[in-house]
């Protein structure tokens, strides 16, 4: 079934969908201008206006259910933007709003564990401004109607996630991190800016009103063109292959951030983009739709594989969520038949992979700010609702039967598999790592005696920040039976994404399953071996090459480093002498020259009478001869 | 029997006037007493330059005189008139900036640092023949571009120059450097001038007249002659280059324009290349303007030559002066390039019109540019090396911001009268498909701009010496100079629409269809 | 029958132009100058008999005056310039330069 | 009502008043009002133009010196419009902004600020222009006070870096002059009124020399890779208020030209020559962002990041797409609102700190968080962040150039990637670290320097999310270009809707 029409729409909450952005962009506002002043209530109004703009998304998704599933995209225009090119507009349709309700729902829930969290910092004030500066631009990422306003949100929320990722500014690490996380980015979105180019020079627009439906009558060049470009982009903003290098040294930010922009929401755009163009751009069996799910399994087994051998916890999340991501985009190349799925564990993985930042988050304020999970250990009993919630969230994340994760993940490695074996296998092999990474990040924590550096008097987190912990959780356990069953979120997607003649039917233990969950057993029993039962050692051994591999992000920083950064700046200094020495020296040498002509010429200028009659004496044999040749000629 | 001459004196009286004036300064230097003579001398020229000037106008309104006057030896036509209003109001400003004892020796016979000199001094005693003296060179001036033979412009020439010679000895400081001048002045003008009477010998012997007009027609008559026409043409053409300073005759400007005393050397600046290029333009447009052909391209050499041997020679120049000389031998190229942009009666007019505007825009800068020389001075006298410059813009700012103008409108910057002088040049000589020549003239005076920049930068961009030479209170001359020549920098430079005009129709009444 | 007048004259410029050039003594370029000044004489007069008409004998004459005039100049600037340097050698009065 | 003579004159006028008033204080409060009645008028007379009325509005033609064909002819398109605005809201923010400029230097307060009103009326007289003669004397005569300004009032290279600035703008003058001499002869029409001249030249070959004569002059000014590098130079050693003027007007004045007088005077020439220009066009753009990446000194990487952007803007010119056209007009008014911010930043910092090399700083954000956030917004505007106004002039230029000239325009948008690098490694290594021990106790910026920045940003973040009025004023002025130039837009592959 082909996606719907874009209807357009006015009035209404959806009328009034602009509020979404404007409520926290507002906020954003306030507390980055308003200053010190703002100090005092400046979080709870973050809080306040991140959780109303979540209060309008639920009105507008009850709005949107009102209509026929067929009369689901509601157009809204705004204002005119750039004559002629683009205009202001929102598209709120399943799929927009959706995002709408996962950003807005998980936001607030880390808006209101970063009081608790954030509170000892002098900056909480900024810290929020940026959240609610985050969360505005994410919206306007999937909400809007065309590809510069999605330009506009999607670049909003790499500048967002470069404050917050260097938020800890006066650390030069963080800073770093920062400018590489932006630059990294940008590679990306240039892609995308390039597809666009290609887009409006093609179909003479921008808006998927127009760009969509006409996307038929371009050639297959121009289409697979903007396809892998889009798909440039998507790596960028996703931390997918080539492009996932920043995501990992992300992790300086403060914990929330890791949850919110680096988990949950801003790092899943990629497949919002690909979704979101899927039908237009990825149709089933083309190039374009192919390497997206290339992309997507190298990505799930790369970070899967780095997930392995990370003792710094949030590094080790970093590399699952990179994982995660990449089985998103495995679905997501798999055509109208993996939207669906993709989605659904991407907001099933918002939850559990928020929930396990979070907690991670909770450990790190008890253990102050240690991230060195060989420095942990046996903490289950002192941080009851933290180890519960985690748990949970581990066993979503692995896939544990009946949870959230157990549903969506197998939906996608069902649906690779009827694609394409090698796919499927590598995405169950892929299951059974996330198994034992996961599984020894849990036993080194929670388990097992305790290893804490001297200072550390580890405690259970306020209220302000379990609760979020507990309300993820339930996220974790239930959403992902409830998207997937009865094909809830398929069906609901179906106008916005379109969706498979016959709708796919859920088979507990299917053999697929079945294999998935001896892998993912296996690698548990394996973590609890050498991380459970055995000793900790308090620094890494040396490892097996594979093991150093890992660690090492598979090498990327260094082939970055080879390949970019060492040439870039061989390139820089050469362009700078080029410039001093070559043009500047041309223009500078052609002044001396002058000058030393000059200089030279004036002693010509003997100030002996005779050398000047000479000069006249001769100068005029000369023209005289000169006139008489020319004039006899 | 003889018939008397026919003398058409009202078209003459300018000329007559000065010249009766300059004699009349002789009798007054012979038989009134010492202290008299300064206040008889400065009333009587400035009377009789302001009474020829007023004559040259009332020959103008009175229309301007088709047939030359005095049996064919002098025109007065409408550029004779221009220039001679010019040179007029231009002499008239330098004998405002020569009132100023201070500028000339006490005794020119007197060895420097004698004892008699010493006397002189204390007695007080000043060369009031250079007032005399000035007079005869103005009248020169005057009828060397407005003469219509051969022989009358060598007279004019030597008329003009010979007081020049000695104005040029005259200075009271760095007395040696002045006759050093004057005598390289006196003897390379002697040498160039017989250059000047050989081919003017060698002319008479192609046309058996010296009459430019018969000179002109003769070109067509006269067959198998050419070896005496181009050999005459080009000696004549040496002689009056070399009064304009045109390479590779420029080599004595530097050193006059240095040691003569600074306003000597404004009247030689202005004056003198106006009444020279007058007769340039007399000799090759009227008598030779049929050859162009022959004497384009040698022209064309001796311009591009000129502007860029001036341009380029004055970068590494220390002395003001020096640096000055340089820049007009610069201008002088530029001018050149008017004087090859001849053509049908039109173009004539146009490239006449825009020489004459450029010869008095010129002229007036230059002589303000001299005259704030002359305010800046050392213990010792003027304070010509650059290096005493320095910083001069915050000690006086005013003055040097007066300099700074001057320098500009020297480099053409527009809203400058120097702007439009080039413009109109470079305009005539396009419009006569000169255009590489004037691609040549930009460059030059891009470089050129260069050292006037130079100067600015060091009066207002450096840090003043801790003995930076002193500021004089201007003699009420002196400040009337300048300030007269700002104000016509800057009108010209705003509304050039009168003195183009009056330019155009001085040219247009010569060259009628 | 003129041409050798005119072959005397231009040689005589020649030498005066020559001398000019390589005599030290200021008297002696000066004069030297005269020379030139007197052999454009002739040619005038050489040129006055070839044409037939009177015009070049009277230029001579005014030649000479002129030359007169130059001499009464000249002479008072060699001097003064003699009498502070004691010499009237050319090639001494090189102060100005470059 | 004359309305450009009357803003010409304020100016005049203002500078003359402030030159003769002794003291100081009053001196530069002085100059404040003039500039801001200035601006009151120009906003008064921006209000009154209607964008689809006339092409040229508010004229004012009378002769000057007939004997050239000269006229004192002054009006304005969209394009002047917008820019003459741009000088109008930049001169009172540079005043405020230079308040302590001057004594800086110990040198005549008054007359540097005298010298800011009088490039203020040249400003609004080179975009108002319609007599080519006319342009080209404003075009000159700007050069002298910016000298002045630069020269007397800069930082130790000052004399170098002026002479430089002077020459090389006057070599492309005096080449320009031979053009503008020439275009009046050939054309001979007797008159230099852009309109009489507007398809006078017919032959390609005088059509391509002259365009030379032009657009060399206009490369200089702009300036366009490889006659740049007096830029960075002039902009180093200039106080960061003439600085602002610099590069936010005077080099705009290139890409002014270029669109205006070598497009539409010489149109078949200009088609020739785009592929070079293109060319040069790109090279500077991404040529630009990797010296500016290698500058130590923060105004010279500045200066670079200009050079870059000045490529981009010529890109657009020479694209000869509305949308190109008009992002690259509007790129010239957004650059000036950004790089006039960043330079203004950086001359409050280097005014604080004594110092413009970057290694000198660090940590800056710490004691200064709001200069350090003013200096990233204004850095996030440079490197054409979206919803800050330069990305909607860079977008448009790119997508239309994109539109013609596919491969530039790619080639060019990895400047997009350079620009995040220099922009952001400069932050880092001043605002960000830990706080060198020379920058602590730095002062935040005082209320001065934060009304000097807020109208900018204003601006920059104002026009990032509403480009319509300045772009429905452009719009028209551009197409009535193109039109001239005989150009159309190269239509949308795909019109309508296929399966």
């Amino acid at each position: 079934m082909e996606p719907a029409e874009i209807i357009s729409h006015t009035g209404g909450v959806i009328g009034a969908g602009w509020l979404l952005i404007a409520l926290p962009l507002l906020g954003a506002a306030v507390l980055l201008l308003g200053g010190r002043r703002t100090d005092k209530w400046g979080h709870f109004l973050g809080v306040a206006l991140a959780v109303a703009s979540f209060v309008v998304a639920v009105l507008a998704f009850v709005q949107l259910l009102g209509f026929a599933p067929g009369e689901r995209r509601r157009g809204v225009a705004l204002y005119e933007f750039i004559p002629g090119v683009a205009n202001m507009g929102l598209l709120i349709d399943p799929l927009s709003i959706s995002f709408a309700l996962l950003i807005t729902g998980v936001g607030s829930l880390i808006h209101i564990y970063s009081i608790g969290y954030m509170s000892h910092d002098t900056d909480r004030r900024r810290f929020f401004g940026y959240l609610n500066l985050f969360v505005a631009a994410m919206l306007l990422l999937v909400l809007a109607d065309n590809y510069v306003a999605l330009f506009i949100g999607w670049e909003g929320v790499g500048l967002a996630s470069y404050l917050l990722i260097g938020f800890w500014q006066y650390k030069p690490s963080a800073a770093t991190a920062a400018k590489k996380a932006f630059v990294v980015n940008r590679v990306g979105d240039f892609g995308l800016l390039i597809a666009i180019f290609i887009m409006f020079s093609t179909f003479g627009s921008v808006a998927f009103a127009d760009v969509f439906p006409k996307a038929g009558g371009a050639s297959a060049g121009t289409l697979t063109a903007i396809g892998l470009l889009l798909l440039l982009g998507a790596c960028g903003k996703s931390a997918q292959l080539p492009l996932q290098s920043w995501l990992l040294d992300a992790m300086e930010g403060p914990t929330p951030v890791s949850a919110l922009i680096h988990a949950a929401t801003m790092v899943t755009a990629g497949v919002y983009l690909v979704v979101r163009s899927g039908a237009a751009f990825f149709p089933a069996d083309s190039t374009a739709s192919l390497v997206v799910t290339i992309v997507g399994v190298a990505t799930l087994l790369a970070g899967a594989i780095i997930g392995t051998a990370k003792d710094d916890i949030k590094k080790a999340l970093a590399g699952s969520t990179m994982s995660q991501i990449g089985y998103m985009m495995l679905a997501a190349g798999l055509g109208v038949a993996g939207y669906a799925f993709a989605i659904a564990h991407l907001i099933t993985h918002g939850f559990f992979k928020a929930n396990l930042f979070l907690g991670a988050g909770s450990v790190m304020h008890g253990m102050n700010d240690e991230v060195d999970m060989r420095k942990y250990g046996g903490l289950r009993s002192l941080m009851p609702i933290t180890f519960v919630t985690f748990l949970i969230g581990y066993l979503a994340i692995i896939g544990f039967p009946l949870l959230s994760g157990y549903f969506t993940k197998d939906g996608i490695i069902e649906t690779a598999m009827e694609h394409s074996a090698i796919l499927g296998w590598l995405a169950v092999i892929g299951a059974g790592i996330t198994g034992f990474y996961m599984s020894r990040l849990v036993f080194m924590t929670f388990f097992g005696e305790r290893r804490w550096a001297a200072d550390a008097h580890p405690h259970e987190s306020p209220s302000v920040m379990t609760w979020p912990l507990i309300v993820l959780s339930i996220g974790s356990i239930g959403l992902g039976g409830y998207l997937i069953l009865s094909n809830r979120l398929m069906v609901f997607l179906g106008p916005a994404v379109g969706q498979p003649e016959e709708l796919p039917a859920f088979h507990f233990f299917s053999p697929v399953g079945l294999a998935t969950l001896a892998l993912v057993a296996l690698g548990a029993a394996y973590a609890w071996l050498k991380y459970g039962r055995a000793e900790v050692p308090a620094v890494a051994p040396r490892g097996s090459f594979l093991t150093t591999f890992a660690r090492r992000d598979l090498y990327g920083d260094a082939l970055n480093e080879a390949l970019f950064m060492r040439p870039g700046q061989w390139l820089t200094r050469l362009a700078v002498f080029f410039d001093n020495r070559g043009i500047d020296g041309v223009v500078n040498g052609l002044a001396a020259g002058i000058g030393g002509t000059s200089g030279r010429l004036r002693r010509i200028q003997t100030g002996y009478v005779r050398s000047y009659a000479l000069s006249i004496f001769i100068g005029a044999a000369v023209l005289a001869g000169a006139w008489f040749v020319v004039g006899t000629l | 029997m003889i018939t008397a001459p026919k003398i058409e004196y009202l078209q003459l009286a300018p000329l007559l006037l000065v010249f009766g004036a300059a004699v009349l300064g002789v009798l007054v230097e012979a038989f009134t007493p010492r202290y008299l003579r300064r206040a008889i001398q400065i009333p009587v020229t400035l009377l009789s330059l302001a009474g020829a000037f007023a004559l040259t106008i009332v020959q103008t309104l009175k229309g301007v005189p088709t047939e030359p006057s005095a049996m064919g030896a002098v025109a007065v036509d409408g550029p004779t008139l221009f220039i001679w209003g010019t040179i007029l109001v231009l002499a008239f400003v330098c004998v405002l900036l020569v009132n100023d004892e201070e500028h000339f020796v006490a005794a020119a016979s007197a060895v420097p640092g004698s004892a008699e000199e010493e006397r002189a001094f204390i007695e007080g005693n000043v060369h009031t023949e250079v007032y005399p003296l000035a007079l005869f060179a103005i009248g020169g001036m005057l009828l060397f571009p407005a003469s219509n033979d051969l022989l009358i412009m060598f007279v004019a020439l030597e008329v003009m120059s010979l007081p020049l010679y000695l104005l040029c000895g005259l200075a009271r400081r760095r007395r040696l450097l002045s006759q050093e001048a004057a005598v390289k002045y006196f003897l390379l003008g002697a040498f160039s001038s017989a250059f000047f009477l050989y081919g003017t010998a060698l002319l008479y012997g192609f046309a058996g007249s010296v009459d430019l007009a018969k000179i002109a027609a003769a070109l067509g008559s006269v067959a198998g002659q050419n070896g005496l026409l181009y050999l005459g043409a080009a000696l004549v053409g040496v002689g009056l280059l070399f009064k304009i300073g045109a390479a590779p005759f420029q080599a004595w400007k530097p050193d006059v324009y240095q040691g003569a005393p600074t306003p000597v050397t404004a009247l030689m600046a202005a004056g003198t290349l106006v009444a020279a290029f007058g007769a340039v333009l007399r000799v090759f447009w009227v008598a030779l303007g049929n050859l162009i052909w022959s004497w384009e391209p040698v022209m064309w050499a001796v311009a591009i030559l000129t502007m860029v041997v001036g341009a380029i020679l004055a970068i590494t120049q220390t002395d003001i002066k020096r640096m000055l000389a340089y820049s007009s031998v610069a201008h002088a190229g530029f001018l050149l390039v008017g004087v090859i942009a001849i053509g049908d009666a039109k173009q004539n007019s146009l490239a006449l019109g825009a020489i004459l505007f450029y010869l008095a825009v010129y002229g007036v800068t230059t002589i303000g540019a001299f005259a704030v020389v002359t305010m800046v001075r050392d213990p010792g006298g003027e304070a010509w090396h650059l290096s005493r410059w320095a910083g001069l813009g915050k000690r006086s700012p005013k003055l040097a911001g007066l300099f700074a103008f001057f320098l500009l409108a020297f480099a053409g910057i527009p809203l400058t009268s120097g702007f439009f002088g080039k413009y109109a040049v470079f305009q005539a000589a396009v419009a006569d498909h000169a255009t590489p020549l004037v691609v040549v003239g930009v460059i030059s005076s891009a470089i050129a701009a260069f050292f006037y920049v130079r100067v600015i930068v060091l009066m207002f961009f450096s840090d003043p010496a801790a003995d930076g030479p002193t500021v004089v209170v201007p003699s009420w001359g002196t400040a009337a100079v300048v300030g007269f020549s700002a104000l016509a920098t800057v009108v010209l430079g705003v509304f050039p629409q009168p003195v183009l005009d009056l330019a155009k129709s001085a040219a247009g009444s010569l060259f009628v269809g | 029958m003129t041409t050798h007048y005119l072959v005397l004259s231009a040689l005589l410029f020649a030498i005066g132009g020559i001398g000019v050039l390589v005599r030290r003594n200021a008297i002696v370029v000066f004069m030297c100058v005269e020379l030139m000044l007197n052999a454009c004489n002739l040619a005038f007069v050489t040129f006055a008999r070839q044409h037939g008409n009177i015009e070049g004998q009277v230029i001579a004459f005014f030649v000479m005056i002129v030359a007169a005039a130059e001499v009464v100049v000249g002479l008072a600037i060699i001097v003064t310039i003699f009498r502070t340097r004691r010499s009237a050698s050319v090639d001494d009065a090189s102060l100005l330069k470059y | 009502m004359p309305w450009l003579s009357i803003l010409m004159g304020v100016s005049v006028l203002g500078a003359l008043g402030v030159a003769f008033i002794k003291d100081d204080r009053l001196a530069k409060q002085a100059t404040l009002v003039v500039s801001l009645v200035v601006l009151a008028l120009t906003v008064a007379m921006a209000v009154q133009f209607s964008p689809n009325g006339d092409r040229f509005q508010f004229a004012e033609t009378y002769d000057w010196i007939p004997a050239f064909g000269v006229h004192y002819a002054v009006a304005v398109d969209g394009v002047a419009l917008v820019l003459i605005l741009l000088s109008a809201v930049l001169v009172p923010i540079v005043v405020l902004a230079s308040w302590h400029e001057a004594e800086a230097g110990k040198r005549s307060v008054r007359t540097y600020f005298a010298l800011l009103l009088v490039l203020e009326a040249m400003m609004i007289g080179v975009f108002a222009a319609t007599d080519v003669f006319l342009f080209y004397v404003f075009f000159e005569a700007m050069l002298i006070p910016m000298y002045f300004m630069i020269g007397s009032y800069g930082g130790a290279q000052r004399s170098y870096a002026a002479v430089k600035f002077l020459l090389y703008s006057l070599f492309g003058g005096l080449l320009m002059l031979v053009a503008v001499i020439a275009l009046y002869t050939v054309a001979g029409k007797n008159s230099f009124l852009f309109t009489d001249l507007l398809g006078a030249i017919k032959d390609p070959t005088t059509q391509k020399w002259l365009f030379l004569g032009f657009f060399i002059a206009f490369a200089i000014k702009a300036p366009l890779w490889p006659f740049h590098t007096w830029l960075p130079d002039a902009a180093a050693q200039a106080p960061a208020g003439a600085a602002v003027l610099l590069v936010g007007v005077l080099d705009k004045v290139g890409t002014y030209g270029m669109l205006r007088f070598c497009l539409e005077l010489f149109p078949e020439a200009s088609k020739w020559a785009t592929p070079v220009v293109i060319a040069l066009a790109v090279i500077g753009i991404v040529y630009g962002a990797i010296v500016a990446i290698g500058q130590t000194d923060i105004k010279r990487l500045i200066a670079y990041t200009s050079i870059s952007h000045f490529g981009f803007i010529a890109m657009g010119v020479f694209a000869m797409t509305t949308n190109a056209a008009s992002g690259a007009t509007l790129y010239m008014v957004n650059h000036g609102f950004s790089t006039g911010a960043l330079f203004l930043i950086a001359g409050f910092l280097i005014y604080r700190r004594g110092s413009q090399f970057i290694d000198d700083y660090g940590g800056v954000q710490k004691v200064a968080p709001i200069l350090a956030g003013t200096f990233l917004v204004a850095g996030l505007s440079s490197l054409s962040l979206p919803g800050l106004s330069p990305f909607v002039s860079e977008f448009l230029v790119l997508t239309g150039t994109f539109q013609r000239y596919a491969v530039p325009a790619v080639i060019a948008a990895t400047g997009v990637i350079l620009a995040a690098v220099y922009i952001l490694w400069m932050y880092q290594r001043t605002m960000n670290g830990p706080t060198a021990e020379a920058v602590q106790g730095m002062k935040d910026l005082n209320h001065r320097e934060r009304w000097v920045l807020i109208p900018l940003i204003a601006l920059i973040i104002g026009l990032g999310f509403f480009p319509k009025p300045m772009l429905d004023v452009i719009n028209p002025a551009v197409k009535e270009t193109l039109t001239n130039v005989s150009v159309t837009d190269p239509a949308p592959a795909i019109a309508k809707e296929g399966q």
